[in-house]
């Protein structure tokens, strides 16, 4: 027999899953910002701080949406809240 | 509502049948999922044949090299696609699950995982094809850096096979070594 | 009652249809193709047959992938493996 | 009660729609090549016949796997194969 | 009770939304078509009608597959063959 | 207990929203040429009658596969044709 | 017990989500004119208003599809049209 | 038991989550809005001011679609009219 | 037995999933917007300031759908107010 | 008859397959960036060493969330800390 309490974890495995497909974004724009970054590079290597420094900040900014991603597939694996609701 | 289907379909009285049953259903499922990925290599390649259609009206005299560096791309970015293509083949004619001791429920579901995560080789395919496209593209305005071009051209494309190789081998360990077994 | 083989059957069928999503792909790519070998003919008209062959040349190898998902489809509804498994 | 003929003609529905979805791929990719060919015309209006030529030549391979669906999708619903099997 | 009848029904409704997906590339291509034949008739307005031509031409062409799944979609709702295979 | 009918209408809201998915097409092709029209008016203020005529003619042809997807939910919702069919 | 009429009300909560994926079109499309108008007032301050009121026309014109979505879930969530026909 | 309320309140969570898929699409059509706005206030920075301004309105058009995702998702959540119908 | 608030509980956590792919939009957007800031600080170095802070300002309006769908996620798990409902 | 943990162990393969599909995003990325740094040491090959380490910077960076998504994965299948809860 299953009880709820196993239900919401065997969900809380797929909601795991689902939420990492967030990670396409940061992936498709970081590597956007990385090809204009080579592409700069090669123009004006003399600029070369500036644009990797931009190139970065910019990636940084890129990455929240997927480490929001990983945080609540964690909080659903390890901090699981739902189960203290039963 | 994924969930309650599949309690709905394997908990369900009036079907009643031997386990094997399950996982060959799961595999039929993931077999179809797999195939997925070749969205990628079929937008990349293409990418690849575009600029090299382009590349070659420019500079006809290098037809040869640029013809040449868009197949190599294209090789390359046509790997997530076999990948899968050979997944589909190992859950359709090689199915090592079927004849697997364990939960029929947790191989059914790995073989749905399996393809799942074959569905990533989308990636590759598109990058790797874009790759190839401006390789051909970089061969036909100055082919005499061919072999610079090339080698950068490869290079970027092996750093942007890593996530369809990890998909891989989670696939092959859903299938092949499935840990989670153990744990029933 | 439903037996094991008509719900893999079933089954065969939601595979077959997922495996022809695969065609996404080789639509986007050859279109692409198609649009610059369009503006290539338009550019240089004395190397339409160089760019048309190189077109089709590669759009051939992007048909590839759409050519396995239709070959998969094909097996689970006409040569299914899976049911001698039972 | 459901017979398992009923079951796999319900999946072969789902089937049939999933299948149709490969049709996105030569909706964009042509539609590109038809904003390219517009391009073309507009530039070099002299060179119209061998770029709307090489416009539809290049559409009709993207059109191939959108076909392929199609045909799947049809042979689910006028000529099953699966339900011969049980 | 649910006959199968009914289930068949049922997930033709299903089959009949996702058929409909397939409009996603339709809508994107001959966007892109309208865009480039804008910006065509802003640059070369004495070809206007070689570029309206041509745009409507490749979008008549991207228009297909929305078509295809628009007439599954239809068969499924309205002259649904798979309820005369029970 | 459920019956066939309340089935069968159950799964009409899963297919309506489903069909809707379409819209991702226009919304984004008609966003295009909306961007195309804009970049030309800019440059050709004098063309701006032919390019907003353009960009428009463009965009209803884009819009159409929108439509469809809006039908089908349409006759799902008000005037489904399955329940006639138990 | 569950009964038909919550069966339709739950899966009309899931459409109403469905259909408001829709507004993933309109959402690219417009930002990509937003971007396409903001380069054009850089380039051309002295048309901004043209520039404006194109992008603007256009984008209201890119909004349909996702209106659609959203009229589909409100009609869906507060006068469904199904539980009057059970 | 499960009643048919309580399912209708779990598939409300889920159409939420859905909902907010809508999301995408301002996230990345306002992002490619930025990147425009960042090129353009590099090239002209005189037209700094008219630069931000296109970009934060047509922004602000491009955000409503995400709008109504979160508005649905908030009524699934806070103000379910679903329930009151059963 | 699984009982109706557990039910609710299980499917918070796969739309708590489902909410957070919104953030594919952002991240994508944003690394755009990475990309054309670091290419135009290569070209306009001087412009640095102007350029970081358009980039960052198009960036932070954005991130908000990736809110969005990260509140909505967070409601689900900490804050559920369906469960009061029951 | 299914065990509840049989039903986390099974949604645990499903969500590592889930969880996986954020490769989508790097292999896009990356690749474009690959393209640019063959494009950009084409045209400086005296600049490659520059060009190669901004591509392969930028790259490892637009990894991140793919490795985030096998990470997930691997610990869904090695070490699953949702049995524990039972
Ligand atoms: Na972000
Ligand atoms: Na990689
Ligand atoms: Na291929
Ligand atoms: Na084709
Ligand atoms: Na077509
Ligand atoms: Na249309
Ligand atoms: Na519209
Ligand atoms: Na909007
Ligand atoms: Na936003
Ligand atoms: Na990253």
């Amino acid at each position: 027999m299953i009880t709820g309490k196993e239900l919401i974890l065997a969900c809380s495995a797929i909601g795991a899953g689902l939420a990492m497909i967030a990670g396409i974004g940061p992936g498709i724009g970081q590597g956007y910002a990385a090809g204009k970054g080579a592409e700069g590079v090669g123009r004006q290597p003399e600029a070369q701080g500036d644009i990797t420094r931009t190139m970065l900040l910019g990636a940084a900014v890129a990455e929240t949406t997927g480490i929001y991603g990983l945080i609540i597939a964690l909080i659903l694996l390890f901090a699981n809240p739902l189960i203290r609701l039963i | 509502a994924l969930v309650i289907g599949l309690i709905m379909l394997f908990g369900n009285p009036f079907i009643a049948m031997q386990g094997d049953t399950f996982v060959i259903m799961g595999s039929a499922i993931g077999a179809g999922l797999t195939m997925i990925a070749g969205i990628g290599p079929g937008i990349g390649q293409g990418y690849a044949a575009g600029k090299a259609a382009e590349a070659v009206g420019r500079s006809p005299r290098n037809n040869r090299h640029i013809t040449m560096v868009m197949l190599l791309g294209q090789a390359v970015a046509q790997t997530s696609g076999i990948l899968a293509l050979v997944i589909a083949l190992i859950l359709m004619y090689g199915n090592p699950m079927v004849s697997m001791e364990g939960s029929i429920y947790v191989l059914t579901a790995s073989a749905i995982g399996a393809g799942l995560s074959m569905i990533t080789g989308i990636g590759p395919g598109i990058g790797q094809g874009y790759a190839a496209g401006k390789g051909a593209e970089a061969v036909g305005k100055r082919p005499k850096h061919k072999p610079l071009i090339i080698r950068t051209m490869l290079l970027g494309q092996a750093v942007a096979q890593t996530t369809g190789i990890y998909a891989l081998i989670i696939s092959l360990v859903l299938m092949f070594a499935n840990p989670l077994l153990a744990l029933v």
